[in-house]
């Protein structure tokens, strides 16, 4: 899995930074969904946005490319304002990974589903093989080229799912629930890649330890509310907030100081 | 209800085809970008529903939804049912490539039929629903039957739209459910087609 | 579904699988239409046109156990078809008027044999190519625009809904002891609505995800088609062989 | 969350033991998917599948309730084995809880979705209610009884899916990915019920953390072959065998320290 050169990640950096003023968002009438969201992301940042189940994380992204679109508030990427006639110059800027791998997914062959994206973008057919082998590379996906994405395991489709967007190598990359349903060993690739996209990363996801390790910032997002924004260090340390939010993760370190002790508290 | 090539006389399918084709144009011109996955969606829901087949009375039925493709695209039904044809043709064998354009014909009016009952206001939703895909498979195979007599085959064929009409109770009923699903669930869809 | 069952066999190689698309696309269009409009009643040039075909087939190595299943599926039309014609039909259209005993059965006779040789020349033409190679043939033939895009559409939609189907199936069937129980029917109702439903967000969820790829309406394609000498030949030969059957026959 | 007396956990306990014997499958023809699986799990077991993504796991759940027919090999629940004839019975016995909640939810609102398996074993109408209630209350869905499923989040989607199946208090409960996708706080409350079913449990998940939590004794599958079965302690500090199979979670417990140390050591 380890790739020492790689052309993806010697890219100049083009990142864009994202601003969100005042979102508020409802899917019907009654229930507000966002409420007075306003959040800056710097360019090349890693930013990650946590909540409980419920929370309004992804329809908040949802809005970032503009396929929701805002009851109030705006949402500008790199400056430009997310609306109706900017928004295919915005979906070149910013790729989404959804929640769902099978939202994503739609061509017969993992091949063809990671190169729909740089086809799309005029690359010529050399530039787009190697897009497309860097990605499944990348996402451990070597030799399932020609198989059905809609024969994959889960697993398998999420990892196709990552690759189709990072080989379109976009300037924002807004992840929803990336580490779900990975192996451990895959987590840990994937926030090693994440550090080193030359891209503004978000993280939108309930498994806290591995957005612990790759983000620079958090913010965290209660029932449409933005409840807290600061450094990853802050936001993590300061239990009662996540109690309160249902984030409380310290449970998975005793599991994990269990274990060190089991093994006669091997080096950390 | 696909008509196979060979059955009906070949003038009758070049001149269906040719009038199915400028339909195709007219009607088809004016669509977005948007309405692309609807109608793509649409007629994908048509060609799975083609393959679902159930016995009845000694040939095997199925299921047609035209009515509710008439329902939820209007006259965008029309390109989207051509489409759907094309695919069951080269793909299933279903129907043939000749007879596209009859097949066509057929199937398009009866979501047309389907649209129009559908926009007839004042009666219950329900009862619009139930009958909008009622009809949007009985007039396709009284169409069909009506071509078969053309054709030279008789009588005979009259009976076609007597089983089909077995199917349409069906059709009708499960029209109602997925309206009334949709009236539920995402009730945008359904205003959208009211307009 | 399997993706596999829509172009199954389009993986093989054979001088068949290597033509253009277009040169398959309108040969055996030609020949479906030379086909078609044979006479009522005519038999014996069908003997040829069937020997064709076989040859075509035998060329294409597409399994006849595969191809046989195919004239399946129409077989139901196709009888009730030749049933009707032998037992109400009447030779007005055209002529065939000419055999007062055979007559009927003669017409029914050829009614099978026109479906079921239609049939195999379709199947041949969708199972020796790729189906995205294929609608870029016909829009390369000046197919309506948006005839390619909604079949790209339709195709790639057609597995989510089965794709649902398969996994609603699953799901009910896990909580389903025994029978279902026929004054629960509803259910299926709420299962066929549910499907209906759910694929269709699931088609706007994955439009949205092309467009977030830079989907602008039209499909790319890896590898561009290439109209070779070889294609001319072949389009030209097969043509004439069927016409001139027609003819002399 | 916390209910004290509560009448699914006092049921006595009827939970059947399950027995997998060479079990061999494939999906296509050349690749093998499961590869001589043999397997015991005790009645009343927790029991825990770990492997990494496409290991086979989920493809091994669908043999338990015989939606997919084994290749070679049998399936066996508390004696009974899994064939045509049993399956009847076999899926009154087996509540399985698919990995994606899409899969398991097609009725309308979530009370008919959680009502339908109840009904299904004909139980009068107020048991089923009583069923109904206490599994949405287990998952901490009260008030979401006439939502439709369509318009929940993934992570509520996920609470429904899994009361569906406690619902119809199952002998045997297999779990695919049950903590994807939840918060934290859920992820704990959901050990607690797992921890108290009166069933057999089995779990398969690539979340080992809340797997090392839950379970009492833990099977590594790995390209379709049982590599190792064991007690939790024994597998879990198995870091070898962990790391060879893409599980090592000692990642996991490193961002934990970190994070502790910056606490300035809390008790643990
Ligand atoms: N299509 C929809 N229609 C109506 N309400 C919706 C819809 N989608 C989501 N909701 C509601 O909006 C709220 C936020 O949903 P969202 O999917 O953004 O949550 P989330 O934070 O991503 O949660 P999870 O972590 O569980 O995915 C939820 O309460 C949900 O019930
Ligand atoms: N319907 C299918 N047709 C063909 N192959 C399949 C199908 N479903 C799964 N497979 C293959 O079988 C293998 C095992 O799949 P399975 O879903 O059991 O994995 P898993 O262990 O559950 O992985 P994950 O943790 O990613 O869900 C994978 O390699 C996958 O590609
Ligand atoms: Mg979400
Ligand atoms: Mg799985």
């Amino acid at each position: 899995m380890e790739r020492a050169e790689n052309s993806m990640r010697n890219d100049p950096v083009r990142a864009a930074g994202v601003t969100i003023t005042d979102l508020t968002f409802s899917y019907e009438e009654e229930r507000e969904v966002l409420c007075g969201v306003t959040l800056r992301i710097e360019p090349g940042e890693r930013f990650g946005i946590i909540g409980p189940s419920g929370a309004g994380k992804s329809t908040l992204l949802l809005h970032l490319n503009g396929i929701l679109t805002p009851g109030r508030g705006t949402v500008e990427i790199g400056g430009l304002p997310v609306d109706r006639e900017s928004i295919a110059e915005i979906r070149q800027k910013v790729g989404l990974v959804f929640q769902n791998p099978d939202d994503q997914l739609f061509n017969l062959t993992v091949e063809d589903d990671v190169a729909f994206g740089p086809l799309n973008l005029e690359l010529s057919s050399e530039e787009v093989s190697a897009c497309v082998e860097e990605a499944l590379a990348e996402m451990n996906l070597l030799g399932f080229e020609e198989l059905s994405s809609h024969h994959l395991s889960y697993g398998e489709r999420k990892r196709v799912a990552l690759a189709t967007v990072l080989a379109m190598r976009p300037e924002v990359v807004a992840f929803d629930e990336p580490f779900s349903n990975l192996d451990p060993a895959m987590v840990e690739h994937l926030i090693d890649i994440i550090g080193s996209l030359p891209a503004t990363v978000i993280i939108v996801s309930q498994s806290i330890l591995p957005v612990i390790a790759s983000c620079d910032r958090l913010a965290v997002l209660n029932r449409g509310r933005l409840v807290a924004t600061g450094s990853t260090r802050e936001i993590a340390s300061d239990r009662a907030l996540l109690r309160h939010c249902g984030l409380d993760f310290h449970f998975y370190c005793d599991v994990c100081h269990e274990l060190n002790l089991l093994q006669g508290g091997t080096d950390v | 209800m696909h008509i196979a090539d060979g059955i009906i006389a070949a003038e009758i399918c070049l001149a269906a085809d040719a009038v199915s084709i400028g339909a195709l144009y007219a009607f088809g011109r004016k669509t977005e970008a948007e309405d692309i996955a609807v109608m793509g969606f649409m007629g994908a829901a048509l060609f799975v529903a083609s393959l679902i087949h159930f016995p009845i009375a000694g040939t095997s039925l199925h299921l047609g939804l035209f009515g509710l493709a008439g329902i939820l695209l209007g006259i965008r039904a029309f390109p989207v049912v051509f489409t759907a044809l094309l695919f069951q043709s080269l793909i299933f064998q279903h129907g043939g490539l000749l007879t596209l354009g009859l097949n066509a014909i057929n199937m398009g009016a009866g979501a047309m039929a389907g649209w129009i009952v559908w926009k007839a206001g004042r009666i219950p939703e329900n009862i619009r629903a139930f009958v909008a895909g009622f009809v949007g498979i009985l007039l396709p195979a009284s169409l069909m039957a009506v071509e078969f007599q053309l054709t030279g085959y008789g009588r005979g064929a009259v009976y076609i739209a007597y089983i089909y009409s077995i199917v349409a109770v069906v059709e009708g009923v499960l029209t109602l459910t997925i309206i009334g699903f949709f009236r539920r669930v995402k009730p945008d869809i359904i205003e959208r087609s009211q307009r | 579904m399997k993706h596999s069952f829509l172009d199954r066999y389009s993986s093989l190689d054979s001088p068949i699988h290597r033509l253009d698309p277009r040169a398959k696309i309108v040969s055996f269009l030609a020949a479906l239409l030379i086909i078609v409009s044979e006479p009522r009643g005519e038999v014996q040039s069908f003997l040829f046109y069937y020997v064709l075909i076989g040859a075509l087939v035998w060329i294409s190595r597409i399994p006849v156990r595969f191809l046989l299943k195919r004239c399946l599926i129409v077989a139901p039309i196709v009888l009730m078809a030749a049933g009707l014609m032998l037992v109400s039909g009447s030779p007005i259209a055209e002529g065939a008027i000419d055999h007062p005993h055979g007559g009927r059965a003669l017409l029914s006779l050829s009614i099978a044999l026109k479906a079921f040789a239609a049939v195999i020349l379709l199947t041949l033409l969708t199972s020796t190519e790729r189906f995205h190679r294929l609608l870029e043939g016909m829009r390369a033939l000046k197919m309506p625009a948006l005839l390619g895009v909604l079949s790209a559409f339709m195709y790639r939609y057609a597995f989510i809904i089965s794709d649902e189907m398969l996994r609603t199936s699953r799901a009910r069937l896990s909580r389903t002891p025994g029978r279902l129980n026929i004054s629960r029917f509803t259910v299926y109702g709420h299962q066929a609505a549910t499907i209906f439903v759910r694929s269709w967000e699931r088609s706007q969820t994955v439009y949205n995800a092309m467009c977030s790829r830079g989907f602008t309406g039209r499909f790319p394609l890896r590898t561009a088609l290439h109209f070779r000498p070889v294609d001319a030949l072949f389009l030209i030969s097969f043509t004439l062989v069927f016409v001139a059957v027609r003819i002399v026959i």
